[in-house]
């Protein structure tokens, strides 16, 4: 099944696509470059590249919808409205934190923004976004939750579980995968004998698109079409996304194991660059407006960062904090 | 009533009173149902008595999503040996929530589970392992051993706004005791009860192991040896006050569970309390756990392997110096 | 996909299969009789309706190919030759026993006949196939492995983390799932989407085929086709065979939640009367012929339970022994 | 060398002399590896040193399986966190095999495990979780905390008849130490080490707790404290007769250990102490283990989690009578 690519996208919501993948881009390269300097420490897995998905999601998700994503969820907490202080802040250890700091970069959450959930544990959000997605159903609401992961994570006992329950339940669920061909050092056609993780579906009996992940009006068609189902009681897609990240699994990683001709053609097929032409021979934006949209996106980045470090770090009384509701539980 | 019907009647009352309660699990809804869950679907429908695939991973993967979002979710773990499967979410999703987003989410969510050891099921059908749960910070972990604390303990785990593991036991459900029926009944969580009053020694248990405490106790009055019967009822929190005035008193103390003894609830217990009260116990802390082995079929085996009233008692008289320390360290 | 059934079943080789079945109804029969009376006790789990399966596993199985089976394996056992004195002796603690009376009904293993494991967990078994399949592959022994297991079972993550696994190494593996419509008390429709357990097998890459159970002839045809698939080199096969368990869950289960029609219906498809009228039609057996095999069961099943009855009862000091491979290892 | 290529050497030796040997687990061959098993699939080819997909509970389950036809499996579980989704595998196949079949079958697999505390990585990849597994009968539990051990160990528990967890230690990879290089080397598993001789205390430990524990000593022994450090190198089996016979002589023990203090391997560690030398000791046994927190991400707030050679050097004091024993229950 493939995505129906005939809904048209306003071009306010392509330009806003922009928008998001260039802030999306603007955050990782700021970090990036900062923690190559040695002047940002904070463990980091980029998404560079993947960012056509996250946009994709920033202008079919309400707020309300909710979103599980992982430790690589730059883009996708950007794309859901996370302050990017926020983001930086936990990623950085500082009291503007999403956690005040003391969960770091794996373990980001803004209920308010509707992400309930990063985790660190590959595979162990779908089983929580069919919770979320459970509570809305069972509260009459019509938000639609979205679990975002990856291609190696459809290897987990746990997707299996989440993706039949889901299916079983009709939820309001889109399984999204990021499929960016590797799992940390692995190539997916190492991990898995499908060619196609949409290929999944059918043994949960719910409907399975792939789509190309760099094309962010591909991603907006074949998701909108996952929101629509969920939010009208049609129960979940899974949707894969295909994609690749460009600075490998951590940052840092040397990707030695990356032909080089593969890398070469995944940079070929950057969603951002392709995008900006696109916008501009559509006649959408000029040169100059998307100029201005990436020197704005760099703005809002470094103004983020300037808070993040002025801001000062996570008090270590956090330490009693949290672990229960009640700090009295703690033994001695 | 029996301990089964007193938590049936928890989980009744609970979900009667708020509706953020809902059940899901393995087998929970009628006609199949046939533990505590027995005729609870029936009474408020399939929605909020859930049967699941047979998927422990995301039934507390579920359940915690659910507890995000305001719901109280009792999840089942039918049998405690399947725990490992899920173990994953309890440990790295439900437990650390609260702390990693510094108290932006939570999962209030209980998991029910039940322990099989006792009734020929076997090794892989028989495991008591909160001694895992209590090594994992967030978490709380309850085990009742009488109806009226099932009760009472069961509508405070619903209600607690902290992760619960809800530990029950096959042996224990038919047994019998007054319990109040009143919805607002509760017991607190971390608060030991002393089910036997003594003054020469402490026996320390909760679940099962109370039972062959009191049992212990009888059959040491008859020798004239006082015993104190001290029900922990949850050891996350754990009453350490609780503990360390009863021993403090007796200066004798004796462990009890079915879980294995070895790195077990007792160690940390016998650890406590060799802290806070040395220099003044009259015997070192004995323990009567399970057997360091894989739970044997035959009941003649299996009856060798968990703790009886009469390994209490000759752990009992070890701490008199009524017996060599050497009849072993298990009991 | 459905096997094909053209493969001629020789008329020894059908005799054979009804043998099997009778042995296996029997032994459930005797055992079934003793626990309601009283007689025996043990905890089991009756497959009593499920015979055709493991009979022709009986037939298409070489000594040395190998199984993992379960909880409701008395006719996976008895199929692959595995002694009924070492059956009933485990299942009623006798020194007697495959493990000599201390692994109980769950954990009949017998390695010379190939079985490797029973598993009381739901779902373990099929990683555990996966490990033996790849110790046939890596030793180039051209034998094969089965996992049996039920419908439940391919709800669990173990599950899918084991078919991958085995459809990505191309093992020699037959996935049998054992469909008998109820896991426990919950029927096979109120926990997953699909209509046949055969289709989760194109989310791995691994063909899929769906078998009347009750049919013997049809399930050898379809077994012998996956076991030559995985013999030669061609990798795993999910084989769904559809049944029903007569006894319900475990021995005892009142069964009040199977709609009574749902039950005649099924007994009505009772396999070994089926098979019995099939090989007296077709002139297989006589009518003689086949009262001589019922009988023939019947007799080496009580043969079995006297000498078991006669056994003395599993040792206690068989706690000291097998915790580890020397007993010293144990804590004091 | 440095304890990741002693470990290096073990795993490699182990495939060059035994075919039975092969390693699976996820990203652990060439070019992505990066750890310990770095280098080896070029040497011995991908079918030897076997990249997984993400799927800890059947690359355990797999390994089984390759173990009971007679090969000698090691699996990766790359962060111990993540042990959790291959409990099940572990602790009911694994484990009990061999009791279940009565001796027919067995699993002699290991599995090696990282434990990612201390570098900021946060909650969910930091855990010290080898209580877990102490407390399952028919595993055996080992944390080298030197290159040398390491080796040693490893070789060991490749070639062990029983299931092994072997825990490894991020913060340890880089350390440096003498290491035979013969392949015959190996160190009996259940043999306690003296890392240091003393007469005054005796720090327990293994894994990384034994450089914290090297660390207090040599402070302590500038204020004249004498401070034996006994490093356990396997916490099943467990050396208990090296324990007393320390403990007997110093009088004094202090358990230190990464892992989350509150039933963790040191209260049964404390608790076999306090009965074996009961009347024989000059003080509690005191523990320092993790604080009882999900381990938070800032180094500033992580580093005080673990125990450090001055939360040791406390202890110790404590110990001494030189300071007040309500310095608290974490050391
Ligand atoms: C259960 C578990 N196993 C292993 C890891 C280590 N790990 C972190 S990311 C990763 C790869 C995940 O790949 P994929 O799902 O494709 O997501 P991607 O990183 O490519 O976005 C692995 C193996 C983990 N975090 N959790
Ligand atoms: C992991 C796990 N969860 C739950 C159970 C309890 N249980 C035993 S059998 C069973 C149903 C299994 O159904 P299915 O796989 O269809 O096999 P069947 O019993 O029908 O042959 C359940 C839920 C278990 N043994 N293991
Ligand atoms: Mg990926
Ligand atoms: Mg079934």
């Amino acid at each position: 099944m493939t995505a129906d690519r005939t809904v048209g996208v306003s071009p306010e919501v392509q330009r806003r696509l922009y928008e998001l993948m260039t802030l999306m881009k603007a955050a990782d390269d700021r970090l990036s470059k900062g923690i190559a300097s040695g002047e940002l420490q904070c463990v980091y897995w980029p998404p560079r590249g993947q960012e056509a998905i996250a946009a994709a999601m920033g202008v079919c998700l309400r707020r309300d919808d909710q979103l599980v994503t992982n430790y690589r969820g730059l883009h996708d907490l950007i794309g859901k409205g996370v302050p990017l202080v926020e983001i930086y802040g936990e990623m950085l250890g500082r009291q503007t934190g999403s956690s005040r700091g003391k969960g770091g970069t794996m373990h980001i959450a803004n209920p308010e923004c509707g992400v309930m959930l990063s985790t660190g544990i590959v595979g162990a959000g779908p089983p929580v976004a069919v919770g979320l997605a459970m509570a809305a159903q069972r509260k009459g609401l019509d938000r639609v939750t979205v679990a975002s992961f990856g291609d190696g994570a459809t290897n987990t006992g746990s997707f299996h579980e989440a993706a039949n329950m889901a299916a079983l339940w009709d939820l309001p669920l889109v399984l999204l995968c990021q499929n960016n061909q590797y799992a940390e050092m692995t190539p997916t056609e190492h991990t898995m004998k499908i060619s196609q993780v949409a290929h999944r579906a059918g043994g949960y009996g719910l409907p399975g698109v792939r789509v190309d992940g760099n094309d962010p009006l591909a991603v907006v068609a074949a998701l909108t079409e996952a929101v629509d189902r969920g939010r009208s009681g049609g129960g979940p897609t899974l949707l894969e996304c295909v994609t690749f990240r460009f600075r490998g699994h951590y940052f840092g990683d040397p990707m030695a194991y990356i032909p080089p001709e593969r890398l070469a053609a995944a940079l070929e097929a950057d969603p951002i660059p392709r995008f900006r032409s696109r916008l501009r021979l559509a006649g959408i934006c000029s040169e100059a407006d998307l100029d201005e949209i990436e020197a704005a996106a760099v703005t809002a980045v470094e103004e983020a960062l300037t808070a993040v470090l002025t801001a000062p770090g996570a008090l270590v009384d956090e330490l009693d904090r949290d672990v229960y509701a009640d700090p009295r539980n703690c033994p001695a | 009533m029996t301990m089964r019907e007193a938590l049936n009647l928890a989980l009744d009352q609970a979900l009667a009173h708020d509706e953020r309660v809902f059940l899901l699990g393995e087998d929970i809804a009628d006609p199949g149902a046939s533990g505590p869950t027995k005729g609870l679907s029936t009474k408020y429908g399939t929605e909020r008595v859930l049967d699941t695939p047979i998927s422990e991973s995301a039934i507390v993967g579920a359940a915690i999503g659910a507890a995000m979002e305001g719901f109280r979710p009792v999840a089942e773990i039918m049998i405690m040996d399947f725990i490992g499967i899920a173990a994953d979410q309890i440990i790295n999703n439900a437990a650390k929530l609260r702390f990693m987003t510094g108290g932006r989410t939570s999962a209030p969510i209980t998991v029910r589970t039940q322990v099989y050891g006792g009734i020929g099921t076997g090794a892989t059908h028989s495991q008591s392992l909160e001694a895992w749960f209590m090594h994992v910070p967030g978490l709380k972990v309850i085990v009742p051993s009488t109806p009226r604390d099932g009760k009472g303990l069961l509508t405070s785990a619903i209600f607690d706004d902290d992760p619960c593991i809800f530990v029950e036991t096959i042996r224990l459900g038919p047994q019998r005791g007054m319990v109040p029926v009143d919805p607002g009944f509760s017991i607190p969580l971390g608060e030991a009860d002393v089910k036997r009053p003594g003054s020469d020694v402490t026996l320390i248990s909760y679940g099962r192991g109370v039972v062959e405490a009191l049992g212990a106790a009888t059959q040491l009055e008859a020798d004239g040896v006082s015993a104190e019967v001290l029900d922990l009822r949850t050891l996350v929190p754990l009453d350490v006050a609780a503990m360390v005035e009863s021993v403090g008193r007796t200066t004798r103390a004796v462990v009890v569970h079915d879980a294995v003894q070895f790195a077990g609830p007792g160690a940390e217990i016998a650890a406590i309390l060799q802290r806070e009260l040395f220099g003044r116990l009259s015997a070192p802390v004995e323990r009567v756990g399970a057997r360091f082995v894989p739970n044997p079929a035959p009941p003649a085996l299996e009856s060798q392997v968990y703790p009886s009233a009469q390994r209490i008692v000759a752990a009992v008289r070890r701490t008199l110096g009524l017996e060599s320390a050497k009849t072993g360290a298990h009991g």
